[in-house]
């Protein structure tokens, strides 16, 4: 898009990818450093940006005291389950406004996205009293269910979004080939919208995947319990302020995340190329 | 119809085994409704249902002193509407929305312009770049928790080195200090998303079109002012309503890294909801703060949202 | 299983192996079984109240005694007293530990272990200013405090609490006793407007001035401090060496420089302060009425059994609520519990947190003493908008003020 | 093998009326081609032939059966789309053979009948391939081969080659041209291009606002346009239009540059003649029988030379076509010669007078 | 206002060498076509003309000055795209004054020149209007305008046409080639269209993988190609390629039902003889001068009428264009007979051997 062939603009393209790299990355490379560092040299007023000794101490520690493994296991179940169904939810939703006409069909859709703005914090008051007339309260199946609360109205509209650009030609000659609507959705659509389904099960997916609120209220055992208050009970609580392994936790809990990630990441872009969010 | 196919001089013929009852768009709006279904119902369970119960509760005092709720009126919304507290929690949620989401606009379109411009290890850049976004908010607030640390983090560190400070400050305990770390964090987090979409908008500008900008005399800023820009602006419309909904409802990294202090200087609406739930136990009060926001927000996003469904 | 209980300890590492002793020892002896629902300290009010709304209660819970006022109006509260009878328990709970659990003459809770919150110093550290005596006034404690600021390099001499809202509430509740204030009076009354508040923040305020403390500290915090040597002083309860042992990393070798002591006082000869501390155990009826047969309260007789109180508390560093067990030479014979009694005799109750608004007054107490010490507000202003604040929140709690 | 019986067709989306009232006979093994300006509803009522949306009002039967409310697939018609189509991420065979999995036919009668297809277009070797590893030449086989292995009635093609260029067109033209021999089943062909219908169709049907304006053979519509708008419709150049100007006599009129002398004399008033490119030549200027003007442009393509002509005294310029290389003077004084037998005489609402055949054209 | 001079262009995209040494001089005010099959690198010799690539080697002058490392908009060449490329986002006379506007020309000097562009493309009437709210033909016109107005010495065309519609491509060939008329400024043309080419160049180039096959102008290369590529290339439908057999006699050749006598024998073996369809027609089997087959299929155009025919004893199929409306049999033996001066003779290598037009051609 630019011509870089000016010292002008090598240096302003340079200087932006320093500064916004720097804010970037600094911390991540900052959360390594800080996991290596034994303790003596952590707790020290002035850092030391290479760390003199490293140490694995913090990651033996989490590996041999903590639960860490339980919680990320936990959180990958629930935040995996809520972000399918919320996906396959939003997938059939986004479909029907795309590409079906009926009475209501815009203000339904409308108003689903508004809800979106609904503070979670006040739906979570009316859901623990659901979850518990269920028998849901601290069981998986229960999280699972409540973490549709923060995805679903964008992943609909997403979806919506992408489907909209369906070509109708495909679908007609499917139509004429004999296929069902249902048919038609499920062999000729969904395989062609690979990229933005997995755009829209990751963004739901990070919204649990982040949840705090939500699990530390609707999870009281333990064995349940997921990683963001798994993290925080563990390293930076009441009666415990240990930085050092909060780090090492930090990137243990992060890795596997990190790795998938890398390898969606293309599906990620292309699907939103493809008009996920347009 | 029918009259039309029994209207005289038209020819009479057999109608067809195969032909089906209602006609082809009946049919077709039962399947939509019908694809509709699930989603709807599982929103009205889990989203629409309890707000409305929330709504009911804004209108009775249900704290721990009265296990059973009693009603009484709008005495809610009068004491949050008086209460400065209200209007402070409004007012740190507008700076803290505005900034992350003015700041994440900002510099997600300055790293998706730099990232769509070939350079070697572009592609390590961008996998790399993801990251902030995928860490769990936990871990990106121990990160800047860490690193904002009065006594061992790295800025102090360095501000101590380049002795523009003497002794280490307590960034997280003055308030602007707090809300900018927590603006800080909640931008470096959603950088990757903004980049993102801007990225994939930038993929779809047309080669051609800043060819014959080029060809008309546009320099760099040019080009950006005049035709990135306005190519983007849908793409902006949907990050800032991802933006403004992401920010809004954050509450993850906020308690984790400052829980809502020092005093009250982050206690965005989500913190002081949760506050007055749950720490409170203030259930009437804190839903009526729910609705309040909900009816601040609802119209015009409501508005917004129809533009950008039309606008498409 | 027959029971639940409902619990923070079970949460804590290094306390789990403890409560599971207790319940395999129960088990044992009646051949029941308990659930353990382990709960983070933070969370265990909120999820005793959720539970209340979506009639969920667990049989037992285990609370901070802090909390007990705004948890005593739950559906279902057990008093003690109609279940053992008023005497039984006085036979066998030490006094004061039996209070807490006390109220409006209802026995609604009995201590699992008991202390109180005082103050430890860092041997270590003192020894590095060239401290020898502990500083047993106010202006000997600050002299001391300045000392350690100018010869222990990136040091907070005292690491008081300065963030985290119910830490700050027990660090100033202490030098207001101290300086003779009080905040609330028995009756519900706000009283924190004297000038014996003003002093007492503004002392605070100055210590900050004077880089003795520092911002952005919680107890966590203080504890990593002073296990690193890096503090000199700090206001804990008893588990205070539980908690240093491991963050110095250095185990019970750390033992050495864990010094209790008494709280500075304002001039020689006044009596040092202290706060009520304790474990409180609360039950949900399983019947209506309660009675003995109950597995609940079969578990809460277990828990006042020697085989309980010589055990847990020892492991936590902290005294056991019942007589006997503190009469049991495992208790007695412990140097460091005993030191702590010897130094923190007279625990005064917490008057802020037990108030059925606790947690609004503790934030509103916490903001003040933290605005103060930002320097946003001076002492005074302080002081008269937490009475003012205080005074509204009481009113609406229904305290007349 | 399929008659197809359209009667009084109409289509509105909301209040547009779209098409007006359609009625139309396609006879079994007949290959009929849908021509019209864009936006006329061609596309429209293919899809309501084949069934894609629901017909407003009228009457569609296919071998003497109303189908109005037959599902696509039930009508045994297949169609070929202008952008093909094709399912992206399905292999040719498995694009192919769809329709036939869809309707339960096994495995080996699938594989049998979509490698029989294959063979039929010359695509066996890419079987395999996913449609974006294709030419556009071979996606359009693809595509038809997706529509004959379902051996249908009755085939529908909307502008299947519009996406192709030219070089291709011409190929993939003479392709379906075969098709249609060796298959001999019925077909449906919307177009955009002239030569396209011209060469393929057995009768082509102009459409225009949503109404037919002519049905007829090719040959029949270049020859016998029953108005204006399909003579100026068909043939390339289009035809040249001359506006008549006062009656001079009975059945003579004045045109730009001379004047025109009818065969008989008309009830109804002659509005303008048309006289197509290839009907004119350049002469000398006062040749007999010829219209005075100039060249004011030539355009050499080798094989033909196309020459513009302004006619004296008006702005109407006629184009000429003139076979092989000619030089041409421009801006030189010259005449045209029509052949009066083949032009045009319409009336002013646009109706062809067939029967009012210039006898001469002449400078005045 | 301005003479373009290539020589040895090359460029490289990576590995691949795309242009490999062009050399070409475009006169002040010449109109020249690029032509050739797609990826060739028409369009990719234009990006260099205009500035928006980098030459890899080679040197490119305009007027005589080396401008080799010039930024685009200092080259005085404006460019029309193929898309059109108009910013979605402008009216059109934001679109048109975008350069202007940037080279800082006062405001009133862009709206008048704006205005003048505009009635010069007679698109007065749109100019606050926004480029989607166009038709095809609108756009381009506003293309060409946003071109017009910044006054360039060189106007560059990348199949400016491509994307309109029949009838449109016509009118707006015409447009252009009144706009050469009257702007009189040096332009280069890509196309892929042979009428556009033909009808509009002063000068054609031929390219083909990266070279130049062949400059001329239109009618140079029709009647005269330098190659069997051009040959083939220039002139619809095709030229009919004969492949020639064995050697008969010193200067006659076998050929599909016949055989072919040349002029002089030639130093190089001659390997095939083309003839474009027009110089053949139809006679009677056994007639002198002509070949043996029949005739498999036909076209009729109306205007034209177009036999193939299958040469007897070969696959060779012969394309004849007769003119008019030609009632054919089909399937019948018939004689064709082609205009021996029209034909060519072709080495192996494809070379033209211009100096053996054959003197007849004949059954056997
Ligand atoms: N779904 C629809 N809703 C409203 N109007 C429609 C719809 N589909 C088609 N139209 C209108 O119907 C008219 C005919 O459209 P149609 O596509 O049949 O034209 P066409 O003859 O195929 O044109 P083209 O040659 O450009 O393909 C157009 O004016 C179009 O705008
Ligand atoms: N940026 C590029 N990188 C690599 N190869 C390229 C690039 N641009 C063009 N090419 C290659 O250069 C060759 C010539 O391309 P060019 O676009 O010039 O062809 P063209 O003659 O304009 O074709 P068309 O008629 O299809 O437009 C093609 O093989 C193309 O793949
Ligand atoms: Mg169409
Ligand atoms: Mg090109």
């Amino acid at each position: 898009m630019f011509d870089l062939s000016s010292r002008t603009a090598k240096l302003v393209f340079g200087g932006t990818i320093l500064l916004i790299g720097f804010y970037l990355f600094f911390p991540i490379y900052w959360m390594i450093i800080s996991s290596l560092k034994a303790n003596e040299e952590l707790y020290q007023v002035l850092p030391t940006f290479f760390p003199r000794n490293l140490t694995l101490s913090h990651y033996w520690s989490l590996m041999t005291e903590s639960q860490l493994g339980l919680y990320l296991l936990n959180s990958l179940i629930t935040s995996g389950a809520s972000a399918t169904i919320n996906t396959i939810l939003a997938i059939y939703a986004g479909y029907s406004f795309a590409k079906y006409r009926y009475p209501g069909r815009q203000p339904i859709m409308l108003f689903m996205l508004s809800a979106q703005m609904f503070p979670f914090g006040l739906l979570l008051i009316s859901i623990y009293p659901v979850m518990t007339d269920f028998g849901l309260l601290d069981t998986r199946p229960g999280l699972i269910l409540s973490y549709i609360v923060f995805a679903l109205p964008v992943a609909v509209y997403m979806l919506y979004s992408y489907f909209s650009q369906v070509p109708d030609e495909l679908i007609d000659a499917a139509r004429a080939d004999g296929a069902s609507d249902f048919r038609i959705f499920h062999t000729i659509v969904i395989p062609i919208s690979i990229p933005p389904i997995v755009t829209v099960f990751l963004y739901s997916f990070m919204w649990s995947w982040n949840d705090l609120l939500y699990s530390m209220t609707l999870i009281v055992s333990e064995d349940k319990r997921t990683i963001g208050p798994g993290l925080l009970l563990t390293y930076l609580n009441e009666t415990n302020a240990d930085w050092g392994g909060a780090m090492a936790a930090s990137l243990v809990v992060s890795a596997p995340i990190v790795a998938a990630f890398m390898f969606l990441q293309r599906y990620f872009i292309q699907g939103v190329t493809a008009g996920a969010v347009k | 119809m029918t009259d039309v196919m029994q209207a005289p001089g038209r020819l009479d013929y057999p109608v067809s085994p195969h032909a089906r009852k209602g006609g082809l768009q009946a049919a077709q709006r039962r399947i939509g409704m019908l694809m509709l279904a699930p989603a709807a119902i599982a929103f009205s369970i889990i989203i629409l249902y309890p707000f409305v119960q929330a709504l009911g509760l804004s209108f009775f005092e249900d704290t721990l002193q009265t296990i059973e709720p009693t009603f009484i009126g709008l005495a809610n919304f009068k004491a949050i509407l008086t209460d400065p507290e209200t209007w402070q929690s409004f007012g740190i949620t507008v700076v803290y929305v505005g900034g992350a989401t003015i700041g994440t606009v900002v510099l997600g379109l300055g790293w998706a312009l730099i990232l769509n411009q070939p350079f070697r290890g572009r592609r390590v850049i961008r996998a790399l770049t993801i990251m902030p976004w995928v860490v769990p908010s936990t871990v990106s607030a121990f990160v800047w928790a860490w690193i904002f640390n009065s006594r061992f983090g790295v800025i102090n560190g360095v501000l101590l080195e380049l002795e523009l400070i003497d002794v280490p400050q307590a960034w997280l305990s003055t308030p602007e200090g707090a809300l900018a770390a927590v603006i800080l964090t909640r931008i470096w987090r959603s950088i990757p998303l903004f980049m993102a979409f801007f990225l994939a908008g930038l993929q779809n500008v047309d080669q051609e079109q800043i060819d014959a900008a080029r060809v008309d005399g546009a320099g760099n800023s040019a080009i950006l002012r005049d035709h990135l820009l306005p190519h983007l602006r849908p793409v902006l419309i949907v990050v800032v309503v991802l933006g403004v909904i992401g920010g809004l409802q954050d509450f993850d990294t906020i308690f984790a890294l400052t829980g809502g202090g020092p005093v009250r200087a982050t206690s965005v609406l989500s913190i002081s909801v949760y506050r007055k739930a749950f720490e409170q136990w203030d259930i009437g009060m804190a839903s009526a703060m729910g609705v309040l926001w909900v009816a601040t927000l609802l119209p015009p996003a409501y508005f917004y949202l129809r533009m950008l469904v039309k606008g498409r | 299983a027959d029971l639940s209980w409902m619990g923070y300890s079970y949460a804590e590492e290094s306390a789990k192996p403890s409560v599971e002793k207790i319940i395999a020892g129960f088990t044992a002896k009646t051949g029941k079984t308990v659930e353990p629902i382990p709960s983070a300290f933070g969370d265990l009010q909120k999820n005793v109240f959720l539970r209340a709304r979506s009639k969920t209660l667990p049989s037992v819970v285990q609370i901070s005694e802090r909390w007990l006022p705004s948890l005593s109006k739950l559906p279902g509260l057990v008093d003690y007293n109609t279940v053992f009878g008023k005497e039984n328990l006085e036979k066998i709970y030490a006094p004061e530990a039996l209070a807490m659990g006390q109220i409006d003459g209802k026995q609604l809770a009995v201590p699992l272990m008991s202390g109180s919150i005082g103050m430890v110093a860092n041997q270590a550290a003192l020894t590095k200013a060239g401290i020898t005596d502990l500083p047993t006034t106010v202006e000997e404690f600050k002299a001391d405090l300045v000392a350690i600021r100018d010869k222990v390099p990136n040091s907070v001499p005292y690491a008081m609490a300065t963030k985290n809202n119910s830490d700050i509430l027990v660090d100033f509740l202490t030098w207001e006793y101290v300086f003779g204030a009080h905040v609330i009076d028995p009756e519900g009354k706000v009283v924190v407007d004297s000038d014996a508040s003003r002093k007492a923040l503004a002392f605070l305020v100055d210590l900050m001035k004077e880089r003795l403390v520092a911002p952005e500290i919680g107890r966590p915090d203080a504890r990593r401090l002073v296990g690193q040597s890096a503090a000199a002083f700090y206001l804990d309860a008893p588990q205070s060496r539980t908690f240093l042992r491991s963050f110095s990393g250095q185990g019970p070798a750390f033992d050495a420089n864990i010094k209790p002591m008494q709280v500075p006082v304002v001039k020689a000869g006044d009596t040092p302060v202290s706060i009520q501390w304790a474990h409180l155990i609360i039950s949900f009826a399983q019947n209506s009425p309660p009675t003995k047969e109950d597995a609940n309260m079969q578990f809460i007789a277990y828990l006042g059994d020697d085989a309980v109180e010589t055990q847990f508390p020892v492991e936590q560093s902290a005294l056991p609520g019942t007589k006997s067990a503190r009469a049991n030479p495992v208790v007695a014979s412990d140097a460091y519990l005993s030191a702590w009694a010897k130094n923190n005799t007279h625990p005064r109750r917490n008057e802020v947190g037990i108030w059925s608004n606790g947690g609004e007054l503790t934030d509103i107490l916490a903001q003040e003493v933290q605005a103060a010490l930002l320097g946003q507000k001076s002492a005074d202003e302080a002081i008269s908008s937490m009475s003012t604040r205080m005074k509204a929140s009481m009113t609406k709690a229904g305290h007349a003020q | 093998m399929a008659k197809l019986e359209l009667s009084g067709i109409r289509k509105s989306f909301g209040a547009v009326d779209v098409l007006k009232g359609i009625d139309l006979t396609v006879e079994d093994g007949e290959f009929v081609a849908f021509v019209g300006p864009s936006g006329c509803g061609k596309s429209t009522l293919l899809r309501l032939i084949c069934g894609l949306d629901e017909i407003t009002a009228g009457q569609m039967a296919i071998d003497g059966e109303i189908v109005n409310d037959v599902p696509p697939a039930k009508r045994g018609i297949a169609m070929v789309f202008q952008s093909y189509a094709l399912y992206p991420h399905m292999t040719v065979a498995g694009n192919m053979g769809y329709a036939l999995r869809l309707a339960g036919v096994p495995k080996e009668e699938i594989h049998s009948r979509v490698a029989a297809a294959a063979k039929v277009l010359r695509i066996e070797t890419y079987l395999d391939r996913k449609p974006r590893q294709l030419s556009g030449g071979q996606r359009q086989r693809v595509a038809i081969g997706r529509a004959i292995v379902r051996e249908p009635r009755i085939f529908l093609f909307d502008e299947p080659l519009s996406n192709l260029d030219a070089a291709l067109r011409v190929e993939m033209r003479i392709e379906i041209a075969r098709m249609k021999e060796e298959l001999g089943t019925t077909m449906v062909y919307v177009t955009h291009d002239q030569i396209e219908a011209m060469t393929l169709a057995d009768k082509i049907v102009v459409l225009n606002g949503g109404t037919v304006e002519q049905v007829g053979s090719p040959l029949d519509l270049y020859n016998k346009p029953v108005n204006r708008f399909v003579a100026g419709f068909i043939g390339s150049p289009r035809m040249n239009f001359l506006t008549l100007g006062a009656r001079k006599a009975d059945n003579v009129h004045a045109v730009s540059g001379g004047e025109i002398r009818l065969a008989a004399k008309l009830s109804e008033a002659p509005a303008e003649i048309g006289i197509r490119p290839e009907h004119i030549s350049l002469t000398a200027r006062g040749a007999p029988d010829s219209l005075a003007g100039k060249v004011t442009m030539t355009e050499h393509l080798g094989s033909d030379t196309y020459a513009y002509v302004a006619l004296d005294g008006s702005q109407d310029v006629l184009v000429v076509r003139l076979s092989g290389e000619k030089a041409i003077k421009r801006n030189e004084p010259i005449g045209v010669h029509a052949d009066p037998g083949m032009a045009h005489v319409f009336s002013a609402a646009g109706l062809s007078l067939a029967s009012a055949r210039p006898v001469s054209l002449e400078a005045a």
